[in-house]
């Protein structure tokens, strides 16, 4: 789960690491008052669950509380990369001397969490990592552990920070691998991280991301899922218990298991070629109950691009049977004239294939293999678009 | 012969009187695994589908000679109970159990690096050596014996691939879900060694899927080290980078871990690599 | 460090143990009053830094509150093995089920923490151990885990607690843990920690040491010392940075080291026999500089069982000529007429004995070797006694 | 020839500036101990007593090659300054600290079991071996080259047997100060150890005193394991049970650790116990 920057730099500031004394405004008159109260200039900064807010005009440098509400007055509503902008964050401006990144995440080839710096903050951190990877000084961090002192101290002198600035920084990267455990993130990132021309530390733009599985044990960060920021079919599916991800083509799939279902995508791909894809990811997960894949099935159909419909259930320990009667039963609670596939394996499969074929719907068809499948839903949505563009 | 199990494999179930556990130890002793017993706490001295229930581990360990433990305990308890079953002295650790927190498992993994045991997992369907043990969820028809070994990160996507096999004539020595969430006990390239090392196993095929590296290291460690041909799957070619695919592990991270770049390393290292699962048993020949 | 009872079992309260809810009082009137409050019967407990008080009659059950009072009376001032009796706990009396020891404590052997416990709690553990070592569980506990759920379960099954009471056990046993850890502990230990007829698990009796070490970073647990309890000259030892014990014997002994003090304090009895022994353990630590010297002297020469005294320094690193220095200045700031023996090595150590030798101090004497100087030390005492013996 | 020391023994002062780290810095450098830096962080680039200070152990070790260290630092610092050395692949690590919390010298001996280091100490004088090195506070002319191995709990108490064998003749292959915390890195055994395998040492002295069970353990191993003779001085002897002495690692525990009860350990196990420190040479012919 992704948090804002304001989540994020407010969860920072309470582990104790120095951020701007900034507010949200949710409308330009909110922003005015907070510019006024914090003096300008001031930053208003869209608070969006996406990079690139800067190159997309959502963020700017305000000189007086006027100007500030007319820059809230833009930004406010602004679609930045699909996403609506509804919150503001207004910052006092920071007279900045130096850029630094510091992020803690998990190294999975370590198993380690691995915290980073590097002198070169402010840009894009991956295009450093790429193009001098040396610039980047990381330190491993034994779970049990910690993260060390002497390890901050490496951190500050791999940098070639100021040696005045090294208890400073310690501190902040103390604090922030503690808000990163207690937090349950798989990423904290501060970037960048400025001295200020005051010889100030402080955490000017932060990102957190939280693990979710740990949601459970973290009410107060779970609280703050920003559930406007998601597609709403997103968020019905988490709360159905199914995975589920938009995608751009026109095969609505419907899968268990999440490997299963992408290579159910890339199945739809490899035959539909450039034209026809995957409409969605979507995992219904361990079994396969009529409410549930009635729940999966109304989220498909929510998009208005699908032209057909692929199931591709691997039945396991799951008997195919009853799997075929679970669709049909959902079929009935959401019904639909798209041409549909179903692809059933695992015991009693042909079992299963009968009872889909007997149910006699018409545009409800069964295939032997994910091949087979596939293919057929890649040509219902090729004829569903043919007769489209005939149609115009 | 099979990699991680024998016929001296004698598993305990961690978790055997819940809803899962229960069901499936019935499954593994209709397979014929030599499960000799169960752990509940508190549930000491009952009884489920013929199997003696203890209190903890070490008792079920003291009492039946155990050397493997299947746990199927929900994500808040799987560590406790994977550390029980490490200090317990249990070699073979398999933990069925999806949603485990990365932070408890990064401490799990430091944990295991130090002991005696070998933890496969977690979130994973467990192990199927067809004709001498199953020890996980894997549903046991869709196997049959032979000389091929399965290794994967996915679930459903493995019963995919091993049922093609099945079905095309290819038996298999041993099939191994190692799960795909961030940390895991058991990795490609451990896998692949044990199957490198097994006389039985002539043919290797790796299932994989986006996110991580654990594929391109598989792919350096085949051109390196190993001597059996593999044929290979990966799974999230269609997948837009860095959008969350359901599996915690299937995170593009940071340009690296795409389907793309995983095929290339794996077929720069002379492994066969299908587009399709259902293809997988003709790269065999 | 150690606690009160009465400390530790609060102490153990913030944690989340159950414990009964009782109150210490300083008078009579207060434990009347207290008394009242709770509801009789009462436990009046002296609270002093020993074992054994129930036997030497510090510990009794009031049936009301005038009873609470006189039992109060009794006991507030009461001396318990040389210990004055300044504070009683009143708690209200339980209605005891069973009696379970448990413990938290160092395994030296294995360098982490230990967790016992006993079904056969209430007596002496030490005696348990001992007689029937089955009787106690242990789970040794990695520090870096901490103690996990698996092992409080172990223990509650270990001890053939029945099952409705592992959890509220299990919780009891974590919190202890978590409790001699967030108290850099090195001993916390319930014992009773009883089932109660009402089926309550119920901490009666606590008793916590605190690492002396770690004080420095347990600001609230170092200001409950309670300078009450320790002899007065061990507090002001320990102000000025020496090691400090009094002991039964004539001779004062000042060493710097605390082996060499032991050995030192050997040599004192070794030649002594059973009738002249060392006066105290005092440990000076390093170097010897004249203030601490002279801190270390008063210390010993309040103890009017001393009849001579005998410097063991070796000088290490320290030049003998400055040890010499040192104590000579120490013996101006602090004159006494008691025979002394001393003994000095390392550099300059023939410097130093000449200094001494020179200063022409009439009861002051020097000695080679320890040997010599413990011989001479302790036949100093003899003739001290025996004038003593002959006066009277 | 030496224990844990020889003339490749590259070491590094950490905590090289501070008063104590600065003025034995001296002494070892004027012993003739191969000292080739220190470290203080955020005074890299000086100078103390003509070696390079640096500002963490790292860039010490990839400057000079050392592979041993000395710590000088104050004991809430120090656990981080032992993480430190271990972390940068330092082989021996000699900490003279006092007063280490035993919560965190349990979670570093616990870390260094699965290191490559050994440390000694904390609370200890060090090493000194005769002609060879000085690791730590031992005055260097207290001893000199022999055959004879010392181990020792204590501190000026190990001077004070030391400076007793050099007077009678005897000279030291190495004497080395464990410590007599509750928690040390090398203990009595795994001193003992190293002397009985040492070509050189032919006879062995070993000085405990009361508190814990080592000296018993100590007992139990050269009964089974050594053919070197040993010597010992157990001092303690009159304190009383339970009083605490000074020394944290100096408590009488339940029943356990007294003198008595280790002296007649050793002499059970055919070791030669003074009653004396100064008797101990006599004992040794």
């Amino acid at each position: 789960m992704n948090l804002h920057e304001y989540q994020s730099k407010f969860r920072f500031a309470e582990f104790g690491i120095p951020i701007p004394r900034g507010k949200t405004a949710s409308t330009p008159q909110e922003a005015y008052e907070i510019a006024r109260e914090l003096g300008c200039p001031v930053v208003v900064k869209a608070q969006v669950l996406v990079g690139g807010r800067g190159k997309a005009g959502g963020i700017k440098v305000a000189r007086t509380p006027e100007q500030a509400e007319e820059y809230a007055n833009q930004i406010l509503g602004m679609k930045i990369k699909g996403l609506t902008v509804r919150k503001v964050l207004i910052d006092p401006a920071a007279n900045i001397g130096q850029e630094i990144y510091l992020g803690v995440t998990n190294d999975r080839a370590a198993g380690k969490p691995v915290i980073m710096a590097s002198s070169e903050g402010g840009v894009e951190i991956e295009q450093v990592a790429r193009d001098k990877p040396d610039a980047i000084i990381r330190e491993r961090i034994d779970p049990f552990l910690g993260l060390l002192d002497y390890q901050t101290r490496n951190l500050a002198s791999g940098i070639n920070l100021p040696y005045e600035h090294w208890r400073a920084f310690s501190k902040i990267a103390t604090n922030l691998y503690k808000c990163y455990v207690a937090s349950d993130a798989v990423l904290a990132e501060i970037n960048p991280l400025v001295i200020t021309k005051e010889n100030q530390l402080l955490a000017l733009d932060g990102k957190m991301i939280i693990d979710d599985n740990a949601l459970y044990r973290q009410p107060q960060l779970a609280e703050m899922r920003d559930t406007d920021a998601e597609p709403k079919e997103e968020t019905e599916a988490r709360l159905a218990g199914i995975s589920y991800v938009k995608l751009n083509g026109q095969i609505g799939c419907m899968v268990n298991g999440a490997g299963l279902a992408m290579t159910t995508m890339d199945m739809t791909r490899l035959y539909g070629g450039e034209e026809i894809g995957p409409a969605n990811f979507l995992d219904i997960g361990g079994g396969a109950q009529a409410s549930k894949v009635a729940a999966a099935l109304r989220i498909i159909l929510s998009d208005p691009n699908v032209k057909s419909v692929l199931f591709n259930i691997f039945g396991g320990i799951t008997r195919g049977d009853e799997v075929a009667r679970g669709i049909l039963e959902a079929l009935n609670e959401v019904p639909t004239r798209l041409p549909m596939v179903i692809r059933l394996v695992g015991t009693n499969a042909e079992e299963g294939r009968a009872i889909i074929d007997n149910a006699n719907i018409p545009n409800l068809t069964s295939a032997a293999t994910l091949t087979e499948a596939a293919k057929k839903a890649v040509e219902y949505a090729r004829k569903a678009l043919a007769a489209e563009r005939g149609a115009q | 012969m099979a990699i991680l199990v024998s016929k001296d494999t004698r598993l305990i179930v961690q978790g055997i009187t819940g809803r899962e556990g229960s069901f499936h130890t019935k499954q593994m002793i209709d397979y014929g695994t030599n499960l000799v017993a169960g752990v509940t706490p508190g549930k000491g001295g009952e009884w489920v589908h013929g199997k003696p229930v203890f209190d903890n581990v070490k008792k079920a360990v003291d009492a039946t000679g155990a050397n493997a433990s299947i746990i199927y305990v929900a994500a808040p308890y799987a560590p406790d109970a994977i550390y029980e079953a490490i200090d317990a002295g249990i070699e073979l650790i398999v933990c069925i159990t999806e949603g485990i927190p990365i932070l408890d498992m990064m401490k799990v993994y430091e944990y295991l690096k130090h002991s005696n045991s070998r933890l496969i997992g977690p979130n994973c369907p467990g192990l199927l050596a067809p004709g001498i043990a199953k020890i996980g969820i894997m549903p046991g028809y869709i196997a049959k014996p032979g000389n091929v070994g399965v290794v994967s990160k996915s679930g459903t996507l493995t019963y995919e691939v091993v049922y093609a096999l099945t079905n095309a004539g290819w038996g298999q020595t041993t099939c191994v879900g190692i799960g795909g969430d961030p940390i895991i006990g058991t990795n490609f390239v451990e896998t692949l060694q044990m199957f490198e090392e097994d006389p039985e196993t002539e043919k290797v095929v790796l299932i994989g899927e986006i996110g991580g590296r654990a594929e391109v290291d598989a792919a350096e460690f085949i051109r390196a080290h190993m001597t059996k041909p593999v044929a290979a799957f990966i799974a999230g070619k269609s997948a837009p980078p860095g959008t969350r695919m359901g599996h915690a592990g299937a995170i593009i991270e940071g340009g690296e871990g795409t389907a793309t770049e995983k095929i290339e390393a794996l077929l720069s290292a002379g492994v066969r690599v299908a587009d399709n699962p259902e293809q997988i048993p003709s790269l065999l020949h």
